[in-house]
């Protein structure tokens, strides 16, 4: 097996640049690379277009980078709420790209299968639709859009191993396995890293071979977004 | 006239037995809680989430399991989670029977429009326009005037789509409407106290009435 | 949950006609859906054509079916040591496309995940882009290729419960996926029915969703193609 | 004059530490004898394994475990298993540094002919056209005349196509040869015992001979 580990989040991120693009995985706050954030808050890295599906909160996720000005461009679905967000959109220091949940979600995939172009019916006959080629198939319009290209992918898993093997936790899983598979160089920050052998070969949602840099994370607060709760 | 649950309720009566359901942000979110029992339906998460529990007890939350509204919730006895790709597969796939959502303004075509107001800050369609643009069956949850009080059942929308010739059915807390193929909003069934004359009053599209227009019967 | 479970292969096979189209999973003898086959063979429906990537062998998987003259077409990447299927198609009984396996893969997968169509570069150049559109993205050319479409996929997996959640043992995996998603009726047979709550949800590998019937198989031979083996 | 392992001996040279490698059947599945110890390959299998092991010991063989061949092999720790698409999604998308297969006839602008003889049963391409059209790297491993005496390394290649302008290397019985950019064969090695001039009139194609052909060394 390849030895993909690194000691941690700085290393890994070292030699990303200004003006890179960047995948970060993650829903909302959950099963967001928090240490990978961290360090590039921390190396202060500027200028980057980030693909995500959401922007993070004012204080925390994405939202760090947006406080420390880093981020020249979103990609997302929904970007939520975040005042620092909103209050750089309007004022036009921050550009943003609406798409569609599952077409963000197909751009990175197609990438991690080798295929340069997708088609889906999401936004035809809509203002995303614009300038992009409608196709008919059996009746039904769709909208061919393309692979999404990325400098770097940050993911992050609950497991795994120093052969970057990766397996994910309940809905933390989202959007990781497919920026996971797109980065042209990806890093994957896990909760444990284990040896080689402690992943049944079964159970590994992201190959090793889509990895590029692994570490163990720490200090992980998982914040939750929406705490909504019953009475026993 | 029907409050918020009022219209859940009214949806919930449209799930079939043995179906997988998408439930939108909002109003559609309170249908789960009128599920009728005696019936299997399994709810869709596009967070990556087959068969949606209810909300966790106090202190049993955790961080990774949420909802595409990103609240904590629960797994039941056969969930699967999956990626956001293959999520959005199934949707594409129209492995998902309904969709509910809410919308600010329906066509009498069945055009939708719920994500952007032009002028306002944008935050994003999320999964509504591949919900929308794939699922079989969509159910519009919403009020039938806007908070200045027009009709957001319209000739043609007026603001930015969602999607286009898709909404099959409209609830709102005065009508259940049908979106015929041909154009055109078929009243169904009229709220409890609500007369034909008044959703004419308030419904800006084409709207065909029938001879006789029941009233909802929702418990 | 909805419950999906069928008595047997007959009762779940028992709609299947003359002239439909079946995607069947597996790679060479591994991972087959034996039950349905043997199910098939018994019923004697005919002029199917079928979708796997391999023909089996003279007297097990698909060749079963091609010894009772059932199959009117093949559908696969690599047809292997079979003699009678090299008479019938020698004869012009049998009908043969070949597709690159990938091919073959993607086309599948690209039906369960709601794409009409996907590109390639596999085949450019050949005579499997005869007919094809060719269309270059970042200077490479990519053969457009559509999704299929079957009646029924017949799948066999590990492990599965009542809702149709499936689990996948070693590279009997394979096909077998991708096809689960891909059919109109999708069949699943597994070696161990489970009850609801028995499968890990981190560790499905296909969402009940995709499964309409899924049954308890029996009697499974799980023959090897190429024994191969060191000494100790 | 090179056997069959000799070519495989040689071919293992050309594999870098740290690879992923898909080896083709026939001699480049021999080429996993010859990896040397102190570097790290992870051989991928088409059929959705990465980290292919070694052959099963008698009596432990695994119906469910194997080879794109169909041979049964194991696992190794740190392997990981996945479907047929993403499988050649990996490869599609060139995560695999490195390729090997056979061939019945190689062009000189790097064409490959490896599936089909018009007349005879065809059994179908597999794989390799998926793997010759996407890899960066692909090592063809072959005999340099075929049965008849007629060569394999031919201006263009005769039989149908598996794959366009893909081959990079060659390595025959008798030499190791380089496919030009601008298209040509570059005579890099001989085998041991073997001229140039030998290797000369079994190169049908364009061969590229520089001044001084060192004689290969493979132990």
């Amino acid at each position: 097996m390849i030895n993909k580990v690194v000691v941690n989040a700085d290393e890994a991120i070292k030699d990303i640049q200004d003006g890179m693009t960047l995948m970060l995985g993650g829903f909302g706050l959950c099963g967001i690379p928090e240490n990978c954030i961290s360090a590039l808050v921390k190396k202060g890295v500027k200028e980057l277009t980030c693909i995500a599906n959401n922007a993070g909160v004012d204080d925390f996720g994405i939202g760090l980078m947006l406080q420390k000005r880093q981020v020249k461009k979103m990609i997302s679905s929904y970007v939520g709420e975040n005042a620092e967000f909103e209050r750089q959109l309007l004022s036009g220091e921050l550009e943003v790209e609406l798409i569609p949940q599952g077409t963000l979600a197909t751009r990175c995939m197609a990438a991690g299968y080798g295929m340069p172009a997708i088609f889906t019916p999401a936004g035809v006959g809509t203002e995303v639709a614009e300038g992009k080629e409608v196709r008919n198939f059996h009746g039904k319009d769709y909208l061919m859009e393309l692979a999404f290209d990325a400098d770097f992918a940050l993911v992050k898993a609950w497991k795994g191993d120093t052969a970057g093997n990766l397996v994910y936790r309940s809905t933390a899983r989202n959007f990781n396995p497919v920026m996971a598979m797109a980065g042209k160089v990806t890093i994957a920050e896990v909760e444990e890293l284990v040896e080689l052998g402690e992943l049944d070969p079964d159970h590994v949602h992201t190959p090793g071979i889509y990895v590029h840099r692994i570490f163990q994370g720490k200090d992980y607060e998982k914040r939750i977004e929406q705490r909504t709760v019953r009475t026993k | 006239m029907l409050d918020k649950n009022g219209i859940a309720k009214r949806i919930a009566k449209e799930i079939k037995n043995n179906s997988y359901v998408n439930l939108g942000i909002g109003i559609p979110t309170l249908v789960a809680n009128y599920i009728p029992q005696d019936i299997n339906v399994v709810l869709q998460s596009e967070n990556g989430l087959l068969g949606m529990g209810p909300f966790p007890f106090e202190g049993e939350e955790d961080a990774d399991l949420i909802n595409a509204g990103k609240q904590t919730i629960t797994t039941l006895p056969g969930s699967a989670i999956f990626d956001s790709a293959l999520s959005f597969g199934m949707i594409r796939s129209q492995k998902v029977d309904l969709t509910i959502l809410g919308a600010m303004e329906v066509s009498e075509n069945g055009d939708i429009a719920n994500w952007k107001i032009p002028g306002k800050m944008v935050k994003g369609m999320g999964g509504a326009m591949d919900l929308v643009a794939s699922a079989k069956n969509i159910i519009v949850a919403m009020q039938h005037v806007n908070k200045a009080g027009e009709s957001k059942l319209l000739p043609e929308c007026t603001l930015p789509l969602t999607g286009v010739r898709c909404v099959k059915k409209i609830v709102t807390e005065l009508a259940v409407l049908e979106v015929l193929p041909q154009g055109g909003f078929r009243l169904i069934e009229r709220a409890p106290g609500v007369t034909v004359d008044y959703i004419k009053s308030v419904t800006a599209g084409k709207l065909i009435i029938d001879s006789d227009v029941p009233e909802m019967q929702i418990d």
